[in-house]
């Protein structure tokens, strides 16, 4: 029953905010209340589902084949996921959506979008999936292209790698159903487990492929970084911290449950090389060159968009392991980087609602004018960096031991040169924002208001508290490992047990709050102090006021610039950006003249595509 | 400060005063032409790290500022701008002639005469310029005055900041150093609090 | 003593050859034209007087022409009395290793002077510090503004009714000074004795 | 949910949207900082950490010198003059007594010229030696100051027993010099000139080998020849350019044309060269010195001069130019006949130097090189200052 | 003594142990520096006056809140990592976090530092901090990848396993001589850890006036010393339980750590400090590949 409302109530949500959207000139609160009790009542009955995992369902049926769908721990966690974040975004949103008349489709988009992510992650067939697939990548160009005009011409770019990952799917969904006769996993895992290579590559390719995309893994991460940046900020964090991650769950749906590992591994030369450690290899560039990339970026939305494709890379590297450490870390991975990028992003836009920029080198000092917003991405960017005691530690170390002990010395070396570039790439981010003069013009900068704040404190206490009580998230963590078929992890509730290795992170901030303690002791024991103007400052004897520009934040990391300048500027990850830019401008535009420029044309155009593909489909059987 | 109040020093302050002498740190700066002294005096002939007194780089750093000969107005300005910087109880050691009465330049148009009068000076050391020795003795007079308790001359700047204010406006008119040092010597307690 | 100069970057020709004497020097600023009073003074100094409007002209023509390339100095001296200033340029010559002092007055009132920084860069530094000092306005000499002494407010000290030590009376508080050896020469320079006295 | 309330209101603040990028930013390097050398200050105006504009500022060691010398009598200046140059002060007593001679024709006994280059000599090496330290300080490696500041200090025991003076000496006086050499002075000079030359073999193995040096200075601070000479770079940065001028050959004083040496140069006009042909001239200094101490002649080292306080030097002018370590060093001095100089000009070699010179070559260099580049140029702020 | 009383007493005596054995490390550094230097240098407590001085100072200025609690975050970071390196007779805590945690425990202190030092808001200090970053890229990488190598041959992360190893085996199986490129490689990184020259980018007064402590003044000043002197015997620590077998009594620990902080303090007086991209080139050149080359041997001796 709940599993039902959980589809049904984002579709009524979906029609009574398209139906709203004229009042959101007049007045936007009423949407606004709409969205946040649908969301909310989306959020709680996702609690509330859990008793009805193993469930099926089934739906209407299409093509001769019942649509159905359930709950399983996996998706159960992933439903828990979205509507969380969806819930906290939209809280957010009710504050931060200041001229909410520049983007009225706004909640009715995000109703579609959370429709077809909860569909997808509880489809137990082939069809079903690839609807729902269908469906969230529409909802997510539409979300993306509302507001500016650069917004529309990125959500483009994405729309273009969406189609073509559509297509590609829609190849996959074909050939399965033509090879093993049906949509149901079950059908489709007994097909594969007996037949021959060449069918299983073809597959796998023509189904994995898809996922790559759309995680965003190298090389096919081009449309993330200008697509996400350029819409509103708050859908910026949403969009960061849980749609990408819908790839990620395809892979892990179709990797380990309707595959099987077994089958995966089939696919190499040896033991050491096969496609896992392809997806190794494609793991640790995704987590090493978006990070480095993001060290250059200006802006803040752009850098942390960055991020969460190297992010994705760990949480992949993690997977591909397939040990039980690094499924551990990889799952818990997408949660904790699910909370404290959002928190980041919060933050920003925090700052953002009262300055009016993101742009890096704008901005400076705002620590003693924003201090929750300082305190949100501070907690953000140390779970971000992965430094205890935030909860992206947990997993990155998760990640490293299994990556160690399992024989990956130099993916491992790649992860670890990951987190030094976003080490960087973060303080750069916190430094520019926060810290550092501030700039005159920010004087009368306020922090904003308490229903901003309330999403910041709570992703603080869950980053923090997830931190130091990982074993709360690793109980769902174990169980989705049994689900898939690894040997569940031996978790406490501050870390995991003696024999799979050494963590507790209770006594590590017991410690680390201790000694935090004897710091402070020291500090008050020391003699009195007072703070001073920001001008009172040392420049070599030369006196500062406003007019003299005394802020160090242009181009901050130089060292590396002065080694990678040419590197950088030559390099593939460059180029490849540029190319596919280009490419994917051209497709855009032809697109767009094909298609008159109407996005309900070209909605209509494509889905007479797949209803003819299907048609053909039927044909042949 | 009067023999009586030496006498009141609890035990604790004169241990105490016995292992700050210990370290000091200089500001390293060169004020003028007596700082060709110092690297000898740093260095390996001289030594001075053997009485634990070290260059520091920035004013926040250092307890002592050294005044290495004449001041141009310019300096001065400069000079003061750091000594407001540097953390109490920092020293002023006034080198050579002309930091104490103009020296051979006391028909200049361009340098302060007297020290003092801008600063609370708690030494000076004569001569054109003097030498390594000199400054070493100079350095070793200003530990034991600290070990004795003596070396309180900073607190004068915040007690009779007027004085010091008058003679700085009269020379170079109004100077912005972001501080005010009255509310200072309130807030740490250098003077009584005004109602 | 006319025409125009344009000077090319890096060394001109006349800067390579073989040496040539003193004497030779005078000689090839006498072909210049127009100056011809230039003279050797000593070893290796050449002098000679020339007019403030003429000494661009001159100076780029030494420079291009005669293969002086290098500017050691530009000096002023403040002759109150006749009401002039007179700058001093002073050039010298790697090829020749040979220094041309060339003399110039300019009045006191009115003090201008045609600039030399676009022959010589190093001639910056020393108009700015004259103009500092003396204020000699230095027509298209864009970096005038001051350099040493900042914060003064004052006369350009260097003048000679600039009297210093009445300026640190005046300034600076201080154990008074008043040395008595001053009177017993010349009437003492600040009592309106020898080369001083204007107080 | 006052947020909410006013959401359209349409009048919120946003001070960043419309702000300039905050690219450049000021560094300060001097007066309080240990890049600089002496009281002198850069301004920076930097992106990243490369250097868009330099713009020295001086002024901070004025003294008006030129100013305080017109009112003082020409014997009372000869203690004054020295101190225009701190860590070289010897060619400023020899330019000043050499323009009183010049001006009013004063023969100097030929005893007291050799003393004069023994004294010039002496004073480039220390000053050689204190601009090792400094520079080998701007690349961290602060034992090098540690020895060679303390090997100065051998050279300024000798000055001290022969002037009485550690730093400034006093010691030129217009036709002649002040004292002679005292006994047994010419042995121990060589004995520290032996130490000193010994010195440079380890200097080498600690400095001038360096690795790091050669990483850091190699290629850094390039003054190719053609912007040497127009930019007016003289002595020791103009020969590493390659171009061989010094004044002791080309314009030569006291007795320079008697006593051989060469005149180092280095072809490639970086920082390392400068250095490295400071490194060359000490070795010439010590040949010029001990050519000094063995063909040093008997005789008297001053020509009685009148009542130094009724002393008149005749109506005249001149120009005076002297090889200092740093450069071409020069007066102008004009008398109109009375008992004080009526003008000196003080041509300091750091005016070049430390000024327009620097702040060409420090546009477009790297934070890190800045104070590398001032201490290569071995620029001097109280010649600039005066 | 890893349980009870003992264990409360070490927990307690740790700390300050920990800081005289730093005052003694760090006084006998500049003792050692100023003998190659020809001088005869402070006495060997000299940074015990230091902190007193410091921290004894009357005023003391702040730019916010955030550069107290830096301060707090920095010596409080470096005690907590403290805890989690073993040494002998102290081991109580390495089985709550291997090297793994320790590796990102010692990234506690230069955060909090950071943060501190960007609210003082000097560029000086902010170039410094982004230097200091910069070099986690350098010798941090080539610190990790010689663990990587260290920990796969044993197959644990935990570092005190890694030392009862090397301590059951006896010195042949110490990882500097069982694997002298990861030894090597990871001496450079020790240099680096150290902040010591060649790669001393950070402070550089020259350049940049001291970097991060440019505004640190009195207590502050003082706290980051606190914070060095406990943070040298601790990373030399580090280095020596994973490559010299670690320490079975306090006598060999002493020992140990002065021998391998004199290996320091030689190269650190006798060279300058590169530029941050040529330090970053040089690791990259030499250490990284090298430890690198020894992951590889490992590898190939597993197959």
């Amino acid at each position: 029953m709940y599993t039902q409302a959980l589809l049904l109530l984002p579709l009524v949500g979906f029609g009574v905010a398209f139906l709203l959207q004229g009042t959101v000139k007049r007045s936007p609160a009423i949407v606004k209340t709409w969205a946040m009790l649908g969301f909310a009542a989306i959020a709680a009955v996702a609690a509330l589902a859990g008793a009805e995992i193993g469930t099926l369902y089934e739906g209407p049926t299409v093509f001769g084949s019942v649509l159905t769908y359930g709950l399983t721990d996996l998706s159960w966690w992933f439903v828990l996921l979205i509507a969380g974040i969806t819930a906290l975004t939209t809280v957010f949103t009710l504050g931060s959506l200041r001229y909410a008349d520049d983007y009225p489709m706004y909640y009715a988009w995000l109703f579609a979008k959370v429709f077809g992510m909860i569909g997808l992650v509880m489809s137990r067939d082939l069809l079903s999936f690839f609807i729902m697939w269908e469906i969230m990548s529409w909802a997510t160009y539409l979300v993306m292209q509302q507001g500016r005009d650069e917004s529309r011409k990125a959500a483009q770019g994405y729309l273009v790698y969406a189609i073509s990952a559509g297509m590609i799917l829609l190849g996959g969904v074909v050939f399965l159903r033509t090879a093993s006769g049906s949509f149901e996993f079950a059908v489709i895992t007994k097909f594969v487990a007996g037949a021959d290579l060449g069918v299983i590559i073809t597959a796998i390719v023509l189904v994995l492929v898809p996922f790559l995309i759309e995680a965003a893994v190298y090389p096919t991460h081009g449309w993330l970084p200008s697509a996400y940046a350029s819409s509103e900020t708050t859908m910026t964090a949403y969009l960061s911290s849980i749609s990408t991650r819908m790839g990620l769950f395809g892979l892990i749906l179709f990797v380990f449950n309707v595959f099987g590992l077994d089958v995966i591994d089939r696919i190499g030369i040896s033991a050491h090389l096969n496609l896992r450690t392809l997806l190794l290899v494609l793991a640790a560039l995704t987590a090493v060159l978006p990070t480095y990339t993001a060290l250059f970026q200006h802006d803040a939305k752009r850098l942390l968009t960055w991020h969460s494709i190297g992010q994705g890379g760990y949480m992949l590297l993690g997977l591909a392991t397939a040990s039980t450490l690094g499924t551990a870390g990889g799952l818990m991975h997408i949660f904790n980087y699910m909370t404290y990028v959002a928190l980041i992003i919060f933050s920003i836009a925090a700052v953002e609602y009262r300055t009016g920029t993101t742009n890096l080198n704008k901005l400076g000092g705002l620590i003693t004018r924003q201090p929750v917003a300082f305190l949100g991405m501070l907690f953000g960017i140390i779970g971000l960096a992965g430094i205890p005691p935030m909860n992206g530690f947990v997993s990155k170390w998760f990640i490293y031991r299994s990556l160690i002990l399992g024989g990956y010395p130099f993916v491992a070396l790649a992860a670890f040169i990951a987190t030094v570039g976003t080490i960087m790439s973060v303080y750069k981010l916190i430094h520019n924002t926060f810290l550092g003069q501030l700039p005159e013009r920010y004087n009368e900068v306020r922090e904003v208001g308490w229903v901003m704040q309330l999403p910041i404190w709570v992703l603080m206490a869950v980053v923090f508290a997830t931190g130091v009580f990982p074993g709360t998230i690793l109980q769902w963590i174990a169980r989705i490992q049994v689900e898939l078929g690894i040997a569940p992890i031996a978790y406490t509730l501050g870390g995991v047990a003696q024999e799979a290795g050494d963590l507790n992170m209770m006594v590590i901030t017991l410690v680390f709050t201790l000694t935090f303690i004897v710091g402070a002791v020291i500090f008050f024991m020391g003699g009195k102090r007072r703070i001073v103007s920001q001008y009172d400052n040392y420049a070599a004897g030369h006196f500062l006021n406003k007019d003299v520009p005394y802020n160090f934040n242009y181009n901050f990391y130089s060292a590396f610039d002065h080694i990678f300048e040419k590197l950088y500027h030559a390099a593939p990850v460059q180029s490849t950006e540029r190319n596919l830019g280009r490419l994917v401008a051209t497709v855009g535009e032809y697109i767009r003249r094909f298609f008159t420029g109407q996005i309900n044309t070209y909605a209509a155009y494509y889905v007479a595509a797949v209803i003819i593909a299907l048609a053909f489909l039927k044909e042949v059987l | 400060m009067s023999d009586k109040e030496l006498t009141q020093r609890s035990a604790w302050e004169t241990v105490l005063a016995s292992l700050k002498k210990r370290s000091l740190w200089m500001l390293h700066y060169c004020t003028g032409c007596g700082a060709v002294e110092l690297p000898p005096t740093m260095t390996s002939r001289f030594d001075m790290e053997r009485f634990g007194i070290m260059p520091m780089v920035t004013p926040r750093q250092a307890d002592i500022l050294l005044i290495t000969g004449y001041l141009s107005v310019k300096t001065l300005k400069r000079v003061i701008l750091i000594y407001e910087q540097m953390q109490a109880p920092k020293y002023v050691v006034g080198f050579g002639s002309c930091t104490i009465n103009g020296g051979m330049y006391w028909n200049s148009y361009a340098t302060m005469k007297s020290l003092d009068r801008y600063l609370p000076v708690e030494l000076y050391l004569a001569g054109c310029m003097p030498r390594p020795e000199a400054i070493i003795s100079g350095f070793n007079s200003l530990i034991d005055r600290i070990d004795r308790g003596e070396a309180n001359s900073w607190k004068d700047y915040y007690e009779n900041y007027e004085f010091y204010r008058k003679n700085q406006e009269h020379t170079f008119g109004d100077i912005e150093t972001h501080r005010s040092i009255a509310d200072d010597a309130q807030y740490y307690g250098f003077v009584e609090v005004t109602k | 003593m006319s025409g125009t100069y344009t000077v090319p970057t890096g060394r001109p020709e006349a800067a390579r050859g073989e040496k040539r004497s003193a004497s030779a020097i005078v000689a090839a600023i006498a072909e210049l034209g127009g100056e011809s009073g230039f003279a050797v003074k000593a070893p290796r100094r050449v002098e000679g007087r020339v007019e403030a409007a003429a000494l661009h002209g001159f100076a780029a023509a030494l420079r291009m022409r005669v293969g002086f390339e290098h500017l050691s100095a530009i000096s002023c001296v403040d002759w109150l009395a006749d009401g002039e200033f007179e700058l001093v340029y002073h050039f010298w010559s790697y090829r020749d290793n040979c220094l041309v002092s060339a003399h110039v007055r300019i009045p006191r009132d009115t003090a201008t002077m045609a600039t030399l920084t676009d022959l010589w860069q190093p001639a910056s530094f020393f108009e700015r510090d004259i103009h500092e000092m003396f204020g000699v306005e230095f027509l298209g000499n864009e970096d005038l503004e001051k350099y040493i002494l900042t914060d003064w407010k004052g006369p350009p000290p260097m003048r000679k009714d600039f009297v210093s030590r009445d300026f640190a009376h005046d300034h600076f508080t201080y154990k008074n000074y008043e040395p008595s050896w001053d009177e017993m020469i010349d009437g003492g320079y600040y009592s309106g004795g020898q080369n001083g006295g204007q107080a | 949910m006052s947020d909410i309330v006013t959401i359209n209101d349409g009048k919120a603040i946003m001070p960043g949207a419309n702000a300039p990028e905050n690219r450049e930013y000021n560094m300060f390097i001097g007066p309080n900082h240990p890049g600089i050398e002496g009281n002198f200050a850069l301004k920076l105006s930097i992106e990243g950490d490369i250097i868009q504009k330099a713009k020295t500022e001086a002024g901070f060691l004025h003294r008006g010198f030129e100013k305080l010398m017109e009112e003082r009598l020409f014997i009372q200046n000869i203690a004054i003059v020295c101190r225009i140059c701190v860590p070289d002060p010897d060619p400023n007593e020899e330019n000043y007594a050499r323009a009183i001679e010049a001006i009013g024709g004063i023969e100097v006994p030929r005893r007291a010229q050799f003393i004069r280059v023994l004294v010039l000599e002496l004073s480039r090496i220390a000053s050689h030696l204190f601009t090792f330290g400094g520079h080998a300080g701007t690349i961290g490696l602060y034992t090098m100051p540690n020895w060679s500041i303390s090997d100065r200090d051998r050279v300024l025991d000798l000055f001290e027993e022969l002037t009485g003076g550690r730093v400034y000496h006093i010691f030129n006086m217009p036709g002649g010099v002040r004292r002679d050499l005292p006994d047994g002075f010419k042995n121990r000079v060589r004995d520290v000139m032996d130490y000193v030359e010994s010195r440079l073999s380890e200097y080498d193995d600690l400095f001038f080998n360096n690795k790091i040096l050669l990483n850091r200075a190699v290629g850094t601070g390039i003054l190719p020849v053609d912007k040497a000479i127009a930019w007016g770079a003289t002595g020791p940065n103009l020969r590493a350019a390659g171009f061989a001028h010094d004044v002791r050959k080309d314009d030569p004083y006291e007795v320079y044309e008697e006593l051989e040496f060469d005149v180092p140069t280095a072809a490639d006009s970086d920082a390392y060269s400068r250095l490295i042909v400071r490194r060359r001239e000490i070795a010439e200094s010590i040949r010029i010195v001990r050519q000094v101490l063995d063909k040093i002649p008997e005789g008297p080292v001053w020509n009685k001069q009148p009542n130094p306080l009724k002393w008149r030097v005749p109506a005249g002018d001149a120009y005076v130019r002297t090889e200092s370590s740093k450069g071409e060093y020069a007066y102008y001095m004009v008398s109109d006949g009375g008992v004080r100089p009526y003008r000196v000009h003080v041509r300091g070699a750091s005016v070049t130097h430390g000024v327009h010179i620097l702040e060409n070559m420090l546009a477009g260099a790297r934070i890190e090189d800045a104070s590398q580049i001032m201490f290569s140029l071995d620029a001097c702020p109280p010649e600039v200052d005066r | 003594m890893n349980s009870g009383i003992g264990l409360i007493v070490w927990i307690i005596a740790y700390p300050f142990v920990s800081f005289f054995l730093g005052v003694l490390l760090g006084g006998y550094g500049r003792k050692l520096t100023a003998r190659v230097q020809r001088r005869v240098g402070p006495t060997w407590i000299q940074p015990l006056f230091d902190v007193i001085k410091l921290m004894t100072k009357q005023t003391n200025i702040s730019h916010g809140y955030m550069h107290d609690v830096a301060m707090m975050m920095l010596v409080g970071g470096t005690l907590m990592t403290m805890y989690f390196v073993p040494v002998p007779g102290f081991h109580y805590f390495s089985q709550f976090g291997d090297y793994i945690v320790v590796m990102y425990l010692l990234l506690v202190p230069p955060l909090g530092m950071a943060l501190g030092v960007g609210q003082t808001a000097n560029p000086n200090g902010s170039i410094g901090i982004s230097r200091a970053l910069q070099m986690l890229a350098g010798y941090e990488i080539t610190l990790v990848m010689t663990f990587i190598g260290f920990a796969m041959k044993h197959g644990t992360t935990s570092m005190y396993e890694l030392m009862k190893l090397q301590q059951a085996g006896g010195p042949a199986t110490w990882g500097i001589f069982a694997e002298p490129l990861l030894g090597i490689a990871a001496l450079f990184a020790l240099q680096g850890m150290l902040n010591e020259k060649p790669f001393e980018v950070i402070i550089a007064p020259h350049e940049i006036a001291t970097g991060p402590m440019t505004e640190m003044g009195g207590k502050y000043l003082g706290m980051m010393f606190i914070q060095h002197l406990i943070a040298l015997p601790m990373e030399l620590t580090i280095f020596m339980n994973l490559f010299l077998g670690g320490a079975q009594s306090w006598v060999e620990y002493v020992v140990k750590l002065f021998v391998l902080f004199t290996l320091v303090l030689v190269v650190n007086a006798v060279y300058g400090r590169f530029k941050t991209d040529g330090a970053l080139r040089f690791f990259w050149k030499l250490p990284l590949p090298l430890a690198a080359l020894g992951v590889v041997m490992i590898m190939a001796n597993g197959m």
